[in-house]
């Protein structure tokens, strides 16, 4: 477990000296929100009536923007060979990775969320929900994303061909965070909801590292 | 024993040339005797006029959309687990058709949708999940086809079917659990409870068209592969081999 | 040619009809084409390297 | 006495069998030089050494047992070192050693690992200071900074000068004499004169056969 922590540690160091990352992720997060009272007027109404979705797809979108590099840096310097080469199992590293990416790009999406719904006019009964999705949400989010970023190690072309991967596998996680949300706002019972996703969440936690591992593994095999 | 690369290809490429003509014969006449209940000997619906013609396409795509995934996920993972090279080419030649397929369901889907619903596209659960299956597809090939050594991108594919596999019951409960809190209004539902038989005579018919033309593509596409792979064992050997091997040694024999 | 008209219109939605069965003809004849386009340049050009290799071998054995 | 051995090896890689029938044997306190021109494969068998490549024919064994069968095992007692240096830019040199040195059971002074490679004075600089030179050292100093009995150097000496390549024939000296095995493959002498040579050359496959 040691080693575990040892990687996560070395992790957040390296975001915070090389800076931006987590700031970047955030910045897009809350322009990419911004941008809709621009494109569909700025009636309170609409816009509470899509504060949660947009909220959602665009913090989706901000935490995927930043897996590209989750393995790629760490690929390319030979990083990546020599953790595999360590007596830590690889899932454990992968695993010790998407923490450090959620600590890094999910924590700080939460702690602007309110902002944003503020901005957006969410009602009231949706607010707190809409946190509490997405602390459960996010993480299943670097969990799922982990497996892409692994699987592109190596290719020509990262960035676009990561969203085409991951995208359509987080739609779940938006159904069921999106409707927790408007549930709340609209009275009904969200304990359903949270449930799915937090079995989401438990399903993805061994899986994705261990998917992940498989997929580096035979990135390093070239 | 000593595994030898391309025994199995080799095998497997003799016993495709034999399959092939009977893929191709099968699929032509299925398509003809399918196109005519289709279209001419078969009766309009006394409730959906004469677009109940579309299903007669529509159903067996939407069915061939689900089975090539389902082959290529099961392809991927023989491929992954037994690293058996002509699995990891069926993965890989069953995604385009498989794309074709789910492509065709949801053109011909939105096409019956227009009389049917009076609307092109409506986010009904079945056509939602489809358009993801769509789009997993899509992800499959552009990861397959992104790396410079084919082999590779063979297997970073096939360890994406299998999570995509995983992924595919979670994304059509979410899809008909999103569906049923959104209800669009003007869904009728198709089909109804029982099929008459001289509906189910064209749709077996074009299922079965669809099929053989799915075996026939996909013999000439693993074929054209595993040439490909020849080729580029070739090519890699006149950069590799460099000047002639000095001590050919005695133990190294054809095995 | 009356009665083919009125086939060809399918009770008014023959549009859709015939785009349906038109983009299922396209689309599999399409993909069939290049499938079998791929093939075939591939077995030519190993038809090609395989001609070729022979000389190769013989001018290194000459070599050697 | 431990034993770190292949037997019959066949790697097949990239769509081409690199070679075939190889078999290479190391007891404690060894060492093992790999032979071969460009593209016979030192590469590949060292990186089938460490466990990174799965051989298609063979098994390399540590003391007998399958090294695939407990790879944690089999990394804890290997060093490896690739093409590639592995510092990172923003850390300083003893932060990136002991990154790698505290993922290990057993570790050594970080600073004794600096002095064996003269990078002393460097200790607080961050990575990116650094020439390519004494990225090599940092890598080098990494594996003296955890002890483990096998070390695979793929190419150790490149981008160093000859003051720090007599430091590494001390090193290897010093591992060897504690019982610790070297495979290499290089062609600068780095005190591996005594060492069993490898001529992959001899491996390849014929046309015909391949």
């Amino acid at each position: 477990m040691s080693g575990f922590w040892t990687i996560v540690r070395r992790d957040l160091k390296l975001a915070q000296r090389q800076g931006m990352d987590s700031y970047m992720v955030v910045a897009f997060f809350v322009i990419a929100v911004v941008l809709f009272p621009f494109g569909v007027g700025p009636e309170a109404n609409i816009l509470a009536r899509i504060s949660s979705g947009v909220i959602w797809v665009a913090a989706l979108l901000a935490a995927m923007l930043s897996l590209e590099r989750l393995f790629q840096i760490d690929f390319e310097d030979g990083s990546l060979e020599l953790m595999a080469l360590q007596p830590v199992p690889l899932e454990v590293v992968v695993m010790a990775k998407i923490t450090a990416h959620w600590l890094t790009t999910g924590l700080p999406l939460l702690v602007a969320t309110p902002l944003l719904a503020v901005f957006m006019n969410l009602p009231y009964e949706g607010f707190w929900v809409l946190v509490l999705t997405l602390a459960i949400g996010t993480p299943s989010l670097s969990l799922i994303g982990a497996i892409g970023a692994a699987l592109i190690l190596g290719s020509r072309r990262g960035g676009v061909l990561l969203s085409l991967l991951i995208l359509p596998l987080y739609i779940p996680v938006l159904i069921f965070g999106v409707s927790a949300v408007d549930g709340a706002i609209s009275g009904l019972s969200v304990k359903a909801h949270l449930l799915i996703m937090a079995g989401l969440l438990v399903a993805a936690l061994p899986l994705c590292p261990w998917a992940g591992a498989g997929a580096i593994r035979q990135a390093l095999e070239t | 024993m000593i595994f030898h690369k391309y025994a199995n290809p080799n095998r497997f490429l003799k016993l495709a040339t034999t399959i092939q003509p009977w893929a191709a014969g099968a699929t032509g006449l299925f398509f003809v005797t399918g196109l005519y209940f289709a279209l001419l000997a078969s009766p309009g619906d006394y409730q959906q006029g004469e677009t109940v013609r579309i299903m007669y396409v529509h159903v067996p795509a939407a069915w061939m959309a689900m089975f090539c995934y389902t082959a290529m996920a099961m392809a991927a993972a023989v491929g992954l687990i037994w690293k058996h090279p002509v699995a990891d080419l069926a993965a890989r030649s069953t995604a385009p058709i498989g794309a074709c397929f789910t492509f065709l369901a949801l053109f011909t889907g939105s096409l019956w949708g227009k009389p049917m619903w009076g609307t092109w596209w409506v986010w009904d659960a079945r056509l939602t999940s489809v358009l993801i299956l769509f789009f997993l597809y899509l992800g499959y090939m552009a990861l397959a086809n992104a790396f410079d050594d084919p082999a590779r991108g063979s297997k970073a594919a096939a360890i994406l079917a299998l999570v995509g596999a995983v992924n595919v019951p979670v994304i059509k409960f979410s899809v008909d659990w999103w569906n049923t809190l959104h209800q669009p209004a003007s869904v009728v539902k198709i089909g109804g409870p029982a099929i008459h038989s001289s509906m189910l005579v064209p749709l077996i018919l074009m299922a079965l068209a669809f099929k053989a033309y799915y075996i026939w593509v996909l013999l000439i596409r693993i074929r054209g592969e595993i040439n490909a792979g020849k080729i580029r064992a070739l090519r890699l050997r006149q950069v590799h081999g460099g000047p002639p091997p000095i001590a050919a040694r005695p133990s190294q024999g054809v095995n | 040619m009356e009665t083919l008209w009125v086939y060809l219109q399918m009770g008014g939605h023959g549009g859709f009809i015939w785009a349906s069965y038109g983009a299922v003809l396209v689309i599999l004849f399409g993909l069939w084409l290049i499938s079998r386009r791929f093939a075939g340049a591939v077995q030519t050009e190993l038809a090609v390297l395989d001609r070729d290799r022979p000389h190769r071998q013989a001018r290194q054995n000459r070599e050697t | 006495m431990v034993l770190f051995s292949g037997d019959n090896l066949r790697c097949f890689r990239g769509e081409r069998t690199v070679f075939a029938n190889l078999s290479f044997c190391c007891p404690g306190g060894g060492a093992l030089l790999l032979r071969g021109p460009n593209g016979t494969g030192k590469s590949t068998l060292l990186r089938l050494m460490a466990g990174l490549l799965k051989a298609e024919n063979g098994t390399i064994a540590w003391d007998g047992a399958d090294i695939a069968d407990e790879p944690e095992d089999h990394n804890g007692r290997l060093h490896y070192v690739g093409h590639a240096d592995a510092v990172k830019p923003v850390l300083t040199v003893t932060e990136n050693i002991s990154f790698w040195a505290a993922l290990r059971p057993q570790q050594a002074q970080i600073s004794d690992a600096l002095a064996a490679f003269g990078i002393d004075y460097l200790a607080d600089v961050p990575g990116r200071f650094l020439s390519a030179g004494q990225k090599r050292r940092v890598t080098l100093a990494r594996i003296i900074a955890s002890p483990a009995r096998i070390w695979l150097l793929d190419e150790p000496t490149t981008a160093l000068d000859a003051g720090a390549i007599v430091d590494l024939q001390r090193e290897i000296a010093r591992h060897r004499a504690n019982g610790g095995m070297v495979i290499a493959s290089t062609h600068a002498e780095i005190g591996l004169a005594d060492a069993e040579i490898l001529n992959l050359d001899a491996f390849q496959l014929t046309e015909q056969a391949a």
